[in-house]
């Protein structure tokens, strides 16, 4: 009985790499037919699992869920690989981003439902603004040299809270505009259609996902002019805050709906596989196109060796920042799907203990591999709420309590047999770097026989 | 890079940095508005204010003594030993079973029934606390030898996410029934607890009554707490200063290459190292459990972080620094407990640790890092 | 034979280190390895020392097989090594270095008489005796690297690079010493880049290049080598 | 050799009185330099006498107490090391500092980051722009890299090359940075004999094909004596001698500070 | 080579299909099983809650077993780790729902967990019965609308708290409250808003409110503002571990202000020294001669036994646990088949004696039971009197 399970869900794990591998490997064809067929291919097949035909569905909403947070701990993954795999920065703050990016994006989606539509207005004109006014500052302080970070970060952390100020007063004015046509939960309005409500979610997603880029440049930019170890504490110090400051948003923060402790409830269960897979294929195709251009070179230059990519003509705080904002807005992206996925925010899901999930997935795949990143997430997923739950369910009513014993072990295990993570710095397909074979070329002069 | 002794004060042109004020006014004014709020405060209330801070005095020093082993381990093997704080849990519990089920503190008198019952119950409870140190100690080493030296060479994360793979062990592992179990224990305290109050003088607070208005108090544990701790960090000094042992321990964490060719045994310094930051954690453990009188498998994670913090604040690496990082995290807590609010205690401890170390990236004593290129 | 080195080969990673060296110095003797930077001097001697392993090859010290053997149990047999750089420990006082250098040994009067016969030949270290050894100058540095490595009371001192970043008067003094403690009786490997002072004083000399040794004999006869003469002491 | 005139020629690089100090310690003293378009000049002296300093201001990695670097005119102290970089200025490193886990070709191409010719955009779209710079960018290297010769390891990872084609790794990188400037930190380091003469070959055939200016940190005599047009000569921060390499060769004060009695008559 | 990669991702296709068929078929109960699933945070912040959750709940279900099984079918119970989490919950939750086929799920701790956990099982008709789960939204959703298969087995917040305002109002004369919460636990910030709103309104004056957290031990800092606030009564509505502390360290102090609390305080590990001269609200008192009651501590601490061999006393959450659980029972053996929808029928109707006390189920699916008020005096747990609601 035991031993069927195990290879069930063994057997799980492996066609889910070997969908992975086959989604990499289909999407790194050449042909742009091959990638579009493939991608929708791939989305086509999970979704027909999911589907129930007959009262049968391949996938049952076990596996549906645990896909869904496979897909939303992928982006926040990725984000931190990005981050610390490539960059070279080790961060801890990736999970305080996912929480400013779940909650932001719930916020929009409830307020709307709830005929509220200050949410989407002053977050959007948040962001716009925000961005307005960091690009302008960013441009005046071009003209000084030498400026100090401390002093940047403080006209930065003025200009963002005016724009902030800004955006509420007008969302605020805005709102009656919009509000009649929103109608309540009870009775929506002509803006609450189930169709609207997911052009809302998409762009609450997007939002999301810039404001918690935008909290991680105020954050980043002192921040990560400290050396490694104390970079890493002060991003710990950062998801304690954020976490802090959730407990409070009802008392301390001006959000009721939040409700601190006792959990955000009544949010729209808006993901669907589409958006869990759009946003997931959107982050893995962005990543991938940044690591292999010129900039991405660039962020793993700086990683390598600061001082030489100093040399190299990169400016090292500013590819630090960049790779920082991206990374979060990724994680951004992973909050508001998976608040959307699970209908319910609490503080305790953004607990710093669980901070540590993403790097020990990011550690686990292979620092510097996004594959390796991609496969270990929904193999961590699917082996510890997947597999150990359903193995240690079938031994009886004490063994649950051992899950969490087994999993450091597993832990401590393959840490020790593979300290550089599963896949190394290995990457599937479409994830590869463009090749290039140089063609063979007629060998200009050697260096030392056109002198002497 | 070798240079040369300038005799004389050399004149020093500083270079103009644009807008260097906006900085420091800034964080100029975040100081004046804290100073602002603790000033009113304590001219308010001069007798809450000094019962705050003897309360983060008590924190303060529980801190120092875990964050002493923090500091020590980074400083040798720069790894943030996270499973640190559960060590501490286990000088904890070992004193519950040594205490509650085998009545070790009850020795001296058993043994030697003329003996005084004061003299014998501070026997006793020494010889608890002396059991505990060692249990963590064996326990260190082992951790040590099976999760930490096989990745001696392997990239530092690895042995990061051990750190964490250990901590969630020991932490769960515990929890089970047949273990530790997972319950909140009441923790039987090997002596009472007696407090006194300062009015006109120190007087004893009676059991059952309570100390009169504006009058601060204090107690029997609060003084072991402080006695004990500050213990630890002299013998400490005396070890890393005096003996051959703090020394090579300082050597290798200075230089484990070069201390390699003096004929050290580096791996048995760093094992040493762990017993004796594990050492300390466990009578802190045990101090902690006599204090709070609660155990609980989970009770070192929170502690342990603050320590660590309180470390990385003082200066990784630096004893010293370990000790005032952790008192001034201790006065950040309370003072954050009594005047803003408990639950913003972790944000202002980390707001302080953040600032403070942009203003100093090391640390308060840490060592500025080496030059690049 | 007091050190005997046969065949040795060492990898850094995929990098071919060592590529089969072998040599031998007698009692008594001063041996120099000379060679540019990256020839494979350093990481001879640290595989002599038991910082680096070898995969094939040999080394015997008075007969007995050392290959492999950990850096602390070499040095508790009498091979002291002063690495290159000096790598004093900087926030230990001079003292404190020089006890780390007697940190095999535990008699604390042998250990205290050492130090006495260390002050000797180093009379600077005595005057600094308290103070840090990073706040020592260049040549201070040199000194308490040695007086370091003479505490351990060795038969063989393993010297690597002594004259770097030193100034030529500093230098001589240096290489003076180190005839010194020579004449008492401990048999010297030096390995310097500064190929014109080695050869000075040492009795024979191999040449090292990438990994390979491409020449050896007595020092004089090396110094007039013309390949040495061009490549290393040319101008 | 013959000795070019360069008397005539605009002045590249002019430093005044450069100090820098560490705590109390002065690294570099009153540092003069001066530097024509096109000279080969050597900077010597003894370990810690602080060139490497000079260099690191120069580059912008440390910030001098005080004293002015013109580059071309222009004040470049106080500027980021990358911003005096896309300026003109590239150097390469004592101990050297290739990006150790990247191939060799990415390590050239990051050098070209600061003019690849498209944008963060058009890396994200995959625009044609991108695929076509990319692809020049690409051949660019490689053939940049067939004139030292190191175009069939393109695809080796930096780190596993013997020492001899690191270093040459590395300044065929400095020179990808299009620099008119080139710092030269101990190239010959670690080089057998007949490496540096390979090495004295190519410093000539890439001044010349590349126009540089160099400037060279350099212990090995044979190859400062050989291919420098001038010498500076430092010790304890301060400059103590500027010649010719003939006249540094006599310069007493040199002999005595730095090439010591032996190498005049080894010489 | 190109041709052998694509056969690849055929037969990688292929094996999801085939990978999903053994695990991911479910099927339907047993006819002669019950499946009934505990979700209970084993790991997590609080394992020891999960722990004695589980164990009331399986006493209850070893008892009906042992009485031949509900409608003649044997109880198979599945015990899931939910961790006190909403991710693992909400996991729990679709393991055992599609996965095993369970229709009753008892279940979990804490609200923030039983929310999510919540809405899965009533969009599927499966009948939830959590049995401590306070915050209201477990049972009604956002919009005001009960949720029809949601159950619980305790008390929601308002009702201890006002229970416990006038308790103190009332009983203790007290005119001043100081309010001591942990803002992150609903459980707790509930219970005290509502204290604070019934105190206030019967014309007590609140003099201090001060937050912690649970991973707190030290908390000198708030009781000095205590004693600087000199109130009549300390309201402390937590679980009996910072009940411990709380009130180990204000004796020491020498505070003597009583405190109040509510149903957390209720465990065989509350320190009677330290709480002597508190009280709490609470199900049931543990005097109460009621068969139920002395059957279940009789029966629970012969099952089951500390690390000293002793028998364990049941705490608040043990007894709660088994309550929702026999209730479920109960409510299937009324109703007469396991349709879900039946069965939260006769729970709506259920007339209930169980430990905790008589148990109806009001519109929004709490249950309607009287609160006991219990004075810790001379080293026990003494009966005060009785609230009806």
């Amino acid at each position: 009985m035991e031993l069927g399970f195990l290879l069930g869900s063994l057997l799980k794990i492996i066609a889910i790499i070997a969908y992975i591998y086959g989604l990499m490997w289909v999407l790194g064809r050449p042909s742009i037919w091959a990638k579009i067929a493939g991608l929708v291919g791939a989305f086509a097949v999970v979704q027909l699992a999911l589907t129930d035909i007959n009262g049968f569905r391949l996938l049952n909403n076990f596996d549906n869920g645990l896909l869904f947070q496979a897909c939303a701990m992928t982006m926040v993954a990725l984000g931190l690989n990005l981050i610390y795999g490539f960059n070279g920065q080790f961060s801890l703050g990736q999970w305080g981003f996912y929480g400013i990016g779940a909650y932001a994006a719930a916020d929009i989606t409830y307020r709307w439902i709830n005929g509220d539509a200050r949410g989407l207005l002053v977050l959007g004109l948040g962001t716009l603004l925000g961005t307005l006014v960091l690009i302008g500052i960013n441009t005046w302080l071009q003209r000084f040299r030498g400026i100090p970070v401390l002093s940047s970060f403080t006209l930065y952390l003025i200009g963002a809270l005016i724009a902030g100020t800004v955006a509420v007063y007008l969302g605020n004015q805005l709102n009656p505009l919009i509000t009649p046509l929103l109608g309540t939960a009870g009775e929506p309005g002509p803006l609450n259609t189930p169709a609207v409500q997911q052009i809302i979610y998409f762009l609450s997603v997007i939002l999301a996902g810039i404001f918690a880029a935008q909290i991680s440049f105020l954050f980043g930019l002192p921040v990560l002019t400290l050396g490694s170890d104390y970079f890493g504490i002060a991003t710990l110090g950062f998801t304690i805050v954020v976490n802090t400051l959730m407990v409070n948003s009802d008392t301390i923060l001006p959000f009721p709906e939040m409700k601190g402790g006792r959990g955000m409830i009544g949010i729209p269960k808006l993901t669907t596989w589409f958006s869990a897979f759009f946003f997931m294929m959107l982050v893995i195709i962005i990543m991938r196109n940044l690591i292999h251009s010129s900039t991405g070179r660039s962020l793993v230059a700086v990683r390598e060796d600061e001082v030489a990519a100093k040399a190299m003509g990169i400016d090292v705080a500013g590819a630090k920042l960049f790779a920082f904002v991206v990374g979060s807005f990724f994680a951004g992206l992973g909050g508001a799907v998976y608040a959307h996925y699970i209908g319910f925010l609490s503080p305790g899901t953004f607990d710093f203990l669980a901070g540590f999930n993403p790097l020990i997935i990011v550690v686990f795949g292979g620092l510097g591999s996004m594959t390796g990143t991609i496969t270990a997430t929904f193999g961590w997923i699917f082996f510890l709420e997947g597999m150990l739950r359903v193995l240690l369910s079938q031994m009886g009513t004490e063994a649950p309590t051992w899950r969490f014993v087994l999993y450091p072990i597993t832990l401590l295990l393959l840490m020790l047999i593979r300290p550089q993570g599963l896949l190394g710095s290995v990457e599937w397909g479409f994830l590869k770097g463009p090749q290039f074979t140089p063609a063979p070329r007629s060998r200009p002069e050697p260096a030392h026989e056109s002198v002497a | 890079m070798q240079t040369v002794q300038v005799p004389s004060t050399p004149v020093v042109y500083h270079r103009q940095q644009p807008l260097l004020w906006v900085g420091r006014g800034f964080f100029a004014i975040l100081g004046l508005l804290v100073l602002y709020i603790l000033g009113t405060n304590l001219i308010k209330n001069p007798t809450l204010f000094a019962q705050i801070f003897i309360s983060g005095l008590q924190l303060g020093f529980v801190y120092a003594m875990i964050a002493l082993g923090y500091t020590m381990v980074y400083g040798i093997v720069k790894l943030i030993n996270f499973a640190h704080g559960d060590v501490f849990m286990v000088g904890a519990f070992t004193s519950f079973y040594a205490v509650s089920k085998y009545r070790l503190h009850q020795w001296p008198n058993t043994v030697f029934p003329n003996l005084d019952p004061g003299i014998g119950v501070i026997i006793g409870a020494i010889t608890v606390i002396l059991l505990s140190m060692l249990v963590c100690m064996i326990l260190a080493i082992t951790i040590e030898r099976v999760a930490y030296k096989p990745l001696r060479d392997a990239p530092r994360i690895s042995a990061l996410i051990t750190a964490i793979g250990v901590s969630f062990f020991l932490e769960f592992y515990g929890a089970l029934n047949f273990v530790f179990s997972p319950r909140f224990i009441p923790y039987e305290r090997p002596f009472e607890v007696v407090a006194w109050y300062i009015k006109d003088g120190i007087h004893r607070v009676l059991p059952g009554q309570q100390a009169p208005e504006n009058s601060i108090t204090f107690s029997n544990i609060f003084l072991i707490i402080i006695g004990v701790s500050i213990l630890i960090q002299l013998l400490l000094q005396y070890l890393v200063r005096r003996t051959k042992i703090g020394i090579a321990m300082r050597a290798c964490s200075y230089d484990r290459q070069a201390a390699r060719l003096m004929g050290i045994d580096v791996d048995r310094v760093i094992s040493f190292t762990f017993a004796v930051g594990a050492a300390f954690a466990g009578a802190g453990g045990v101090l902690y459990a006599i204090a709070y009188s609660l155990i609980w498998t989970q009770l070192g994670i929170l502690p342990g972080l603050k320590a660590f913090v309180a470390a990385v604040l003082g200066g990784i690496g630096s004893i010293p620094g370990a000790f005032v990082g952790a008192l001034i995290m201790g006065q950040a807590e309370a003072m954050t407990m009594g005047y803003i609010s408990t639950p913003m205690r972790d944000a202002v401890a980390f707001t302080i640790l953040i600032i403070v170390l942009l203003l100093r990236p090391t640390g308060i004593f840490g060592e500025p890092e080496k030059e690049k290129a | 034979m007091l050190l005997e080195v046969h065949n040795l080969n060492v990898y850094y990673g995929a990098i071919h280190a060592l590529q089969g060296i072998s040599f031998h110095v007698e009692e008594g003797e001063i041996v120099t390895l000379i060679g540019a930077n990256g020839a494979g001097k350093s990481t001879t001697l640290r595989t002599i020392s038991g910082l680096l392993r070898t995969r094939t090859g040999y080394i015997r010290y008075k007969g007995r097989d050392i290959t492999n053997t950990p850096a602390q149990e070499i040095v508790k047999m009498g091979i002291s090594h002063v690495p290159e750089g000096r790598k004093i420990f900087a926030p230990l006082t001079v003292r404190e270095n020089l006890l780390m250098g007697a940190y095999t040994r535990n008699d604390p009067n042998e250990i205290q008489r050492t130090m006495e016969r260390v002050f000797i030949s180093f009379p600077r270290l005595k005057e600094r005796i308290n103070q840090l050894g990073g706040t020592l100058s260049g040549g201070e540095q040199q000194m308490l690297a040695m007086g370091r490595g003479l505490m351990s009371r060795p038969t063989l001192l393993l010297l690597d690079e002594p004259s770097m970043g030193l100034s030529p008067i500093l230098v001589e003094e240096i290489f003076r010493i180190i005839q010194e403690i020579n004449q008492q009786g401990t048999s010297i490997l030096l390995v310097e880049q500064n190929a014109h002072m080695a050869l000075s004083i040492a009795h024979r000399a191999y040449v090292l290049e990438t990994g390979r040794i491409v020449l050896s004999g007595t020092a004089k006869e090396v110094a007039e080598n013309p390949m040495v003469k061009a490549a290393y002491l040319g101008v | 050799m013959e000795m070019k005139s360069n008397g005539n020629k605009p002045t590249v690089l002019e430093i005044r009185g450069l100090t820098k100090f560490f705590g109390g310690l002065a690294a570099v003293r009153n540092f003069d330099l001066t530097l024509k378009q096109g000279e080969l000049v050597g900077l010597i002296g003894p370990n810690g006498a602080g060139k490497t300093t000079v260099f690191n201001m120069i580059t912008g990695l440390y910030v001098p107490t005080s004293g002015e670097i013109y580059f071309n005119g222009t004040n470049v102290v106080g500027l980021e090391p990358h911003e005096i970089t896309r300026m003109g200025i590239a150097r390469t490193f004592q101990n050297i500092r290739l990006f150790p886990n990247l191939t060799v070709l990415d390590n050239v191409r990051i050098a070209y980051h600061p003019h690849c010719g498209y944008t963060l955009t058009d890396g994200l779209l995959r625009t044609p722009r991108f695929s076509a710079k990319e692809k020049e960018l690409t051949e660019q290297a490689l053939n940049f890299l067939s004139i030292f010769q190191l175009d069939r390891i393109y695809n080796e990872v930096a780190k596993n090359l013997p020492y001899g084609e690191q270093r040459r790794v590395e300044i065929a990188r400095a020179l990808a940075c299009n620099p008119q400037l080139l710092l030269l930190d101990e190239p010959a380091a670690g080089m057998n004999p007949r490496e540096i003469i390979e090495l004295m070959d190519l410093i000539h055939f890439i001044r010349e094909r590349f126009d540089l200016t160099i400037l060279l940190i350099e212990h090995q005599m044979r190859v400062v004596m050989g291919i420098c047009e001038w010498i500076t000569v430092m010790d304890f921060g301060q400059v103590i001698a500027r010649g010719t390499p003939k006249e540094i060769q006599e310069n007493p004060l040199v002999i005595e500070a730095y090439l010591g009695k032996g190498v005049t008559h080894v010489a | 080579m190109r041709s052998v990669k694509f056969l690849y991702v055929v037969l990688a296709m292929a094996m999801i299909l085939a990978a999903c068929a053994p695990t991911g078929g479910g099927g339907a109960a047993q006819p002669k099983e019950l499946k009934v699933a505990i979700l209970a945070p084993l790991s997590g912040p609080v394992p020891t809650f999960g722990v004695s959750t589980r164990d009331g709940a399986l006493m209850a279900i070893d008892e009906w077993n042992a009485k031949g099984g509900v409608l003649g079918m044997k109880i198979v119970p599945i015990v899931e780790d939910s961790q006190c989490t909403p991710d693992p919950a909400v996991n729990a939750a679709n393991k055992v729902i599609d996965q095993d086929g369970v229709k009753f799920i008892i279940g979990e701790v804490c609200s923030k967990a039983s929310i999510p956990v919540s809405e899965i099982a009533n969009a599927k008709g499966v009948i939830q019965i959590s049995p401590t789960s306070t915050n209201v939204n477990v049972t009604v959703d956002s919009q005001g609308k009960v949720k029809p298969y949601i159950f619980r087995a305790c008390f929601i917040d308002p009702f201890q708290g006002q229970v416990g305002a006038k308790f103190a109002w009332e009983k203790l004369g007290a005119k001043k409250a100081f309010i001591m919460l942990d803002q992150a636990n609903d459980y707790v910030k509930g219970l005290a808003e509502e204290f604070e709103k019934a105190f206030t309104a019967l014309g007590g004056e609140v003099v201090g409110k001060a937050t912690y957290t649970a991973k707190d031990t030290d908390f000198s800092a708030i009781l000095a503002q205590v004693a600087e606030a000199k109130p009549d009564v300390v309201y402390l509505p937590d679980y009996y571990n910072v009940v411990n502390l709380v009130t180990k360290q204000a004796k020491e102090k020498g505070i003597n202000v009583p405190f109040v609390g509510g149903d957390g305080w209720d465990s065989a590990d509350l320190d009677l020294a330290a709480a002597d001269g508190g009280y709490f609200t609470n199900h049931y008192s543990p005097d109460d001669p009621r068969p139920e009651v002395q059957n279940f501590r009789k029966a629970y601490g012969e099952k089951y036994k500390d690390e000293n061999g002793n028998p364990k006393v049941p705490d608040a959450l043990a007894a709660l646990a088994y309550d929702a659980t026999n209730l479920l029972f109960e409510a299937i053996t009324q109703a007469g088949t396991t349709d879900t929808a039946k069965v939260k029928d006769a729970l709506e109707k259920i007339k209930f004696s169980g430990v905790s006390g008589q148990i109806t189920f009001d519109a929004n699916h709490n249950p309607i039971k009287s609160a006991v008020i219990l004075a810790v005096k001379d080293g026990a747990v003494k009966f005060e009197t009785v609230v009806n609601p």
